[in-house]
């Protein structure tokens, strides 16, 4: 492969600590704040400095890649990534491991996976197909309106999750069922308007999938202006503090946790060993992901909200 | 009109029947008629608001009017715009100027007709021959007597008068078959003023025709061979200066006297016509 | 003697150095320098042949955006849609030959023809409606944008074939490595500077950008201008369309969604003003590479990533001010 | 007789109905009545009470940053700033007043004077340094971005208290259910229609934007003018903070970030020009409805959001196109 | 000067000496004194480019000058811009007019001075008395015999002349100490010219003196009391209208003659002053 900038030095030059680089999807989702204070936390107790980027919106590759870029001129030793476009950010990385660093993908994988030395990720169409499952268990048999909160054409993160409830749910996407799905761009104002339309559209909505909390919250704002706060289930994926206290309080029925801040601890440490000793770390590892809900169904494995609060994101 | 009879007269180059403009519920053009022979200095001169801007945008493309037939040497001709107009040998000098202010004098005095370098240069690589178009613009100018501070200044810094002499030296360069002046020297000083009456002259001894628009009647009568009175949107009279004295010439402006069909005058406004020192006529 | 007294055959014209200082690009190019100079200072690898051309790489997509958008600023325009163009053109050309099986060659020309389409109807809108390019090209946005995700869906496109990448690779030059596609874009830049600067054509942009009405009455041919700026503009994101395919090495639905404000920032930094007729392309290369060395320099500092945002907001506004002081002496 | 024959103190003013009629924002409006009449026609449920209110509820936000955009739009400025002050506004607010105790009237007022402070800042800097609206706003953008990420620790605020929450609840207005923050931004476009139509502030911002220099030779203090608009904006911006916090229940970090498009096309959609000094307050208000009733009626349709995109695309440009050619027949 | 001996002068009301104003290497100003004395009509004259508007811009706040002294009734002065001069008393028609295009003539004419409603409509909602301000414009106009389509028409819409009224009525509308005037007339016909003449007595009549920059040398020599000559930026001489003829000022201000400390005049430039057909000194 030929490099760019090869000017650069790419191994820890200057006799300074290990050079962590984090890319994340998006400055702007609690879920990547977890992630940096997973990365601080791992980077003091493993003594090496940490670089952070991000992408200006879910699924910006050019910023991704420019980020990536910079870090490997600025001499680091491994790039932790969440990928914003599975497959766009492939030829980058392999550029960024041709000139020797560490590359490990989190939360989101890489396609193919193998272009990164290692992944440390929940499953995303896992987490909806349980979900789903469980929607489809708390339903009893009622007949469904379901509407469904989604991301953004074309994200990946939002794609796979959707097709995993629906999958979970035991239907297809042109199923009738399914009287509403708006983009809400994971935002809680855009998730609240999708609904107030969707509502318009067919008031007897009666299950909720959000692709995250945000978007789940919104939607209960516009649900309960409408006076339907009982009779209204939603069902979402993250398991943030903020999403678990809604499950506490009844306003989300279920979500699924993921587990950002191990993902990213597990990534720095990854690294700093591959400094030392010269060892990459390779292949996956399911940060697992736990269904988070006060109302279990039979035969479905889930936690409670106390568990959740406990490891929101821990 | 007093000098209709004798000579037979020759084919107008410009002339116009019944032109039309409105905007709004104002009426800019009202019925104009216009007509202007070979090689005359042609003066139009009206009222504030008369319509005569109005009149000679018509006549050069740049407005469309709602009604009313304008004529080429005889023949019919609907411009689609002041470039088609242009394209006939009708230079305009437009009132407000129509110059990009941003831009230097030079590049203002050949757009839309900037000069190539010889050869591939200017052939292959369309290359400006900016040292010719600025030598040919400083000669312009000269001629002019325009005092300038730099022929690099962009036309926004100018003083008036000199942005209004860029737009003269424009218009009298390019003249080919009729040349439209709407007061080209209400801006200027005596000194430049004549010269501007003088370039006019040289316009028209080369047998190319002016339409001159001017508030200055001693520059009226100075140098027109014929009359254009507006008033309110359309052609009051069209006469001679030797026939008529310049109060009398202000008293039709103003509507205190009318021409009448015979080429005499007759008071249609008592009280503004003793106002204007006008005889009876 | 001062200068007014001058005769206008004998007037004295500014020398080269002071034309240099009053250049219209100096003064970001005066914030460019400052910039550079603290990176360097600040960090280790800032300085280095291989890092200038990395950011050169770096911004050569929007840099050639940003060459359009400049075009349809000087007339006093703006175009909101050129990313989303470029994305819809990239995705074509990837599409194109990896799906359809089109020779690369033929690919690479009918997406950057596309692309000029895509201007020409941004052109006649503008003109012969006539609208408000701000609207015109916001709409053109939304179009391009899901036509984009219809026409891929969704799908990113891998695995180009060679002449879809060739502007990416690189050739030594001294002893830093150099892309192709860097090099296509300085051209770009070099040839749009000849042609507003050094032709008829370029002359009339700049008029219309100053008065569309005195540039009609002028007798310039002020619809086939517009239109053809339009056009042109959108044949150059074609052009970018190619080098963003080439640099990433994928044809992605979800590109161009920032460049938009991204090339307006340049054009904007550059020293070109939003209401026409004023500014220079090359103003817009220093624009561009304002931004590319702000987040290049940043990044190599080890600055965190909103920590980046919030500098980047006061640099912004620090390097207009630099310009405008720079300024204030020749006024 | 002619009109041009008239004397000017008998002269011929134009009929209410004419005036109607060419009244800037009659094209729009125009615009408005269509789309809404189509959407009637195309669905059941467009055309009801509840779902007019529902539209003017989802609209409230960003009419309001409108409004404070139009402000600076009439003066040929631009804000690009607007969302990112409202979202801190919105945290601030929030953070305010359910973790640091504040009480929540206090914490409103607080919120509200530090985006007038924002604002405040930037008309500082476009007038007395100057630098190009564009610049500024870009910049600020970025810091109030990044501050608001800052500041909030990317949390989102729940729990708030009920006087910020009070402007999201609703009355009965006949059948209709409508929240009292409708009837605010209602009531604030009706002042701004007021003052800039009907006092001498509002006619020094027009002559402001029509030309900066005319209107200082004119004698008008165009520096205190200048920074007065862009403060007043920024408080608006705050007072639309109240408003996104209250109907949405939470102070929510990501908030803001369409906003500024969204509230420059509803600018431009009614009707005024980007240039300045032309345009009026109710015009936008009716480009933010033809937005939210587009956005509405698509989504009632259940056109899918792609084909929302598209769609929304080619109507933004339609919608402007009707306005054109309204005008048409009175020029 | 031939008139500097006889009467004791009396303080003028405004004066300034050394004014210098350089933009990058063109001197507009070059270190000019100006002097208007309580209640006199000054003419400014001089070639185009002079630095006439530079200098009015310089004395009523318009523009910084780079040197020099600004009295107002014998006190130093340095106005911080137009708006100071103006609460000062002085009032200006800028030689571009400084209108704002789109809004109607009403708006201009009272801008920055509009008119609020009687009683609690205008102090506390601040409303403005828009009948008040047409109905008063409409007068303003009609005094000036400008013909007007609407007084609704925005000021973009208005003929040349018709928008240089609006600026001429406007600043006489507002005369309290001083008027300066650029070329009030350049774009105004015979009728409307002399009625702006008649105003600028009218305010003379009043005891406010009045600076009149002008390109016409019969209005120049009807109304001014004393001249002010400019060439090359600074002034060249200060005259009274009686003691020369017009030729003579003509040449003054071109250069060919110039004026001696004894207010005679001494040939400076053989051949141009032939041309301009003036007696030697
Ligand atoms: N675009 C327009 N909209 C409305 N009225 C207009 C427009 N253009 C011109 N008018 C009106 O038409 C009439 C004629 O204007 P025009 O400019 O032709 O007069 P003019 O004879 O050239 O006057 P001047 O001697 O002052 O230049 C005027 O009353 C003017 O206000
Ligand atoms: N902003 C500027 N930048 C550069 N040069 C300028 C600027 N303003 C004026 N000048 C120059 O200063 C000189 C004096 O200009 P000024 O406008 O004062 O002349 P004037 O006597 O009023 O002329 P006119 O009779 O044509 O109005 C001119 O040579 C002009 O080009
Ligand atoms: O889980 C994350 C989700 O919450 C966010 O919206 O997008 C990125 C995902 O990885
Ligand atoms: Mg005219
Ligand atoms: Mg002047």
């Amino acid at each position: 492969a030929c490099g760019s900038g090869s000017g650069s030095s790419s191994s820890g030059s200057g006799g300074g600590k290990v050079k962590v680089g984090l890319i994340t999807k998006t400055d702007t989702n609690p879920y990547f704040v977890k992630m940096k204070q997973g990365a601080e936390q791992a980077a003091k107790s493993e003594g090496v400095s940490l670089m952070t980027a991000a992408g200006k919106f879910d699924g910006d590759n050019g910023s991704q890649v420019t980020a990536l870029e910079n870090m490997v001129a600025a001499g680091v030793k491994g790039v932790l990534i969440t990928p914003n476009d599975s497959k766009a950010i492939v030829p980058a990385i392999a550029k960024a491991r041709a000139k020797g660093v560490l590359v490990i993908a989190l939360d989101t994988p890489p396609e193919p996976q193998s272009s990164v030395d290692a992944l440390f990720a929940t499953d995303n169409e896992k987490a909806g197909e349980l979900i789903g499952q469980y929607a489809k268990a708390a339903m009893a048999g009622k007949k469904a309106k379901i509407a469904t909160m989604d991301l953004a054409p074309g994200v990946s993160v939002g794609v796979q999750r959707h097709d995993g409830f629906v999958k979970g749910f035991g239907i297809t996407d042109s199923d009738p069922s399914i009287v509403c799905s708006q983009d809400t761009g994971g935002d809680q104002a855009k998730g609240q308007t999708a609904m107030e339309n969707c509502l318009q559209k067919a008031p007897d909505i009666n299950l909720v999938y959000a692709i995250n909390e945000p978007a789940a919250l919104g939607a209960f704002t516009a649900i309960k202006a409408k006076g339907r706060a009982k009779d209204v289930m939603i069902v979402a994926i993250d398991g943030g503090c903020t999403g678990v206290k809604a499950v506490k309080d009844g306003t989300i029925a279920a979500t699924a946790q993921q587990y950002p801040l191990k993902m990213a601890a597990d990534g720095v440490k990854a690294v700093a060993a591959y400094g030392k000793s010269g060892t990459k770390t390779s292949g996956y590892t399911d940060t697992g992901v736990n269904l988070i809900t006060d109302k279990p169904q039979t035969g479905i494995d889930a936690k409670d909200s106390a568990f959740g609060l406990a490891n929101c994101w821990g | 009109m007093k000098d209709s009879a004798p000579e037979k007269k020759p084919e107008p180059v410009l002339s116009a029947r019944g032109l039309v403009k409105r905007y709004g519920h104002v009426t800019a053009i009202d019925g104009a008629d216009f007509e202007l022979l070979p090689g005359e200095v042609l003066a139009v001169i009206g009222d504030n608001g008369a319509g005569k801007t109005s009149l000679i945008k018509a006549l050069t493309g740049a407005l469309v009017p709602d009604a009313g037939e304008i004529r080429l040497h005889g023949e019919p001709i609907r411009f689609s715009g002041p470039l088609e107009a242009r394209r006939h040998g009708i230079e305009t000098v437009y009132q407000d100027l129509a110059v990009a202010p941003s831009m230097d004098i030079a590049a203002n005095m050949f757009l839309g007709r900037e000069i190539r370098r010889a050869g591939p240069l200017g052939t292959v690589f369309r290359m400006l021959d900016k040292k010719a178009m600025r030598r040919e613009s400083a000669d312009y100018m000269a001629a002019l007597q325009i005092r300038l501070g730099s022929l690099g200044q962009a036309v926004e810094t100018l003083s008036g008068g000199q942005r209004q002499a860029v737009a003269v030296a424009r218009a009298a360069a390019w003249a080919r078959s009729v040349v439209v002046m709407d007061e080209p020297t209400a801006a200027l000083g005596v000194k430049e003023s004549a010269q501007v009456l003088d370039l006019i002259r040289r316009v028209r001894d080369k047998g190319i025709p002016v339409i001159l628009i001017s508030h200055n009647m001693p520059h009226v009568f100075e140098i027109a061979d014929r009359i254009h009175v507006h008033r309110l949107g359309r052609r009051e009279a069209l006469i001679k200066p030797a026939d008529y004295s310049m109060a009398e010439v202000v008293a039709i402006m103003t509507g205190a006297l009318s021409v009448t069909a015979d080429g005499g005058t007759v008071v249609s406004d008592d009280e503004a016509a003793s106002a204007a020192g006008v005889r009876r006529g | 003697m001062t200068a007014s007294t001058m005769t206008p055959t004998a007037v004295k014209e500014p020398t080269a150095a002071r034309r240099l200082l009053t250049a219209p690009a100096a003064g970001p190019f005066a914030a460019l320098v400052l910039a550079s100079v603290f990176f360097s200072l600040s960090t280790d690898q800032f300085l280095s042949g291989g890092n200038f051309s990395l950011i050169l790489q770096q911004v050569m997509v929007v840099g050639t955006l940003a060459i359009g958008q400049t075009l349809i600023i000087l007339t006093a325009g703006i175009d909101l849609a050129c990313g989303a163009i470029m994305a819809f053109g990239g995705i074509l050309l990837a599409k194109l030959a990896v799906n359809s099986g089109v020779p690369p060659v033929l690919a690479i020309l009918l997406a950057i023809a596309v692309c000029g389409g895509f201007g020409l109807v941004n052109g006649l809108l503008v003109r012969l409606v006539p609208l408000p390019p701000f609207i015109v090209t916001l709409g053109m946005l939304n179009i391009a944008f899901a036509l984009t995700h219809i026409y891929s869906d969704e799908q990113t496109v891998t695995g180009l074939p060679g002449p879809l990448t060739a502007l990416g690779k690189t050739f030594p030059l001294g002893r830093t490595d150099v892309t192709y596609g860097s090099l296509l874009t300085v051209g770009l830049f070099l040839v749009f500077a000849y042609a507003l600067n050094g032709t008829a054509w370029g002359r009339h942009v700049y008029a219309l950008g100053n008065s569309a009405e005195s540039a009609r009455l002028s007798g310039i041919r002020v619809t086939r201008l517009t239109i053809g700026i339009y056009t042109v503009a959108g044949l150059v994101y074609g052009v970018a369309a190619l080098l963003l395919v080439s640099r990433t090495g994928v044809g992605d639905p979800q590109a161009g969604q920032t460049e938009n404000l991204d090339s307006i920032t340049a054009v904007v930094l550059g020293g070109t003003s939003l209401f026409g007729g004023r500014g220079t392309v090359l103003g817009t290369f220093v624009g561009v590479l304002i931004v590319g060395v702000f987040r290049n320099g940043l990044q190599l500092m080890g600055v965190s990533s909103v920590y980046q945002t919030l500098v980047t907001g006061v640099l912004v506004i620090l390097a207009v001010t630099v310009d405008q002081l720079s300024r204030k002496g020749t006024r």
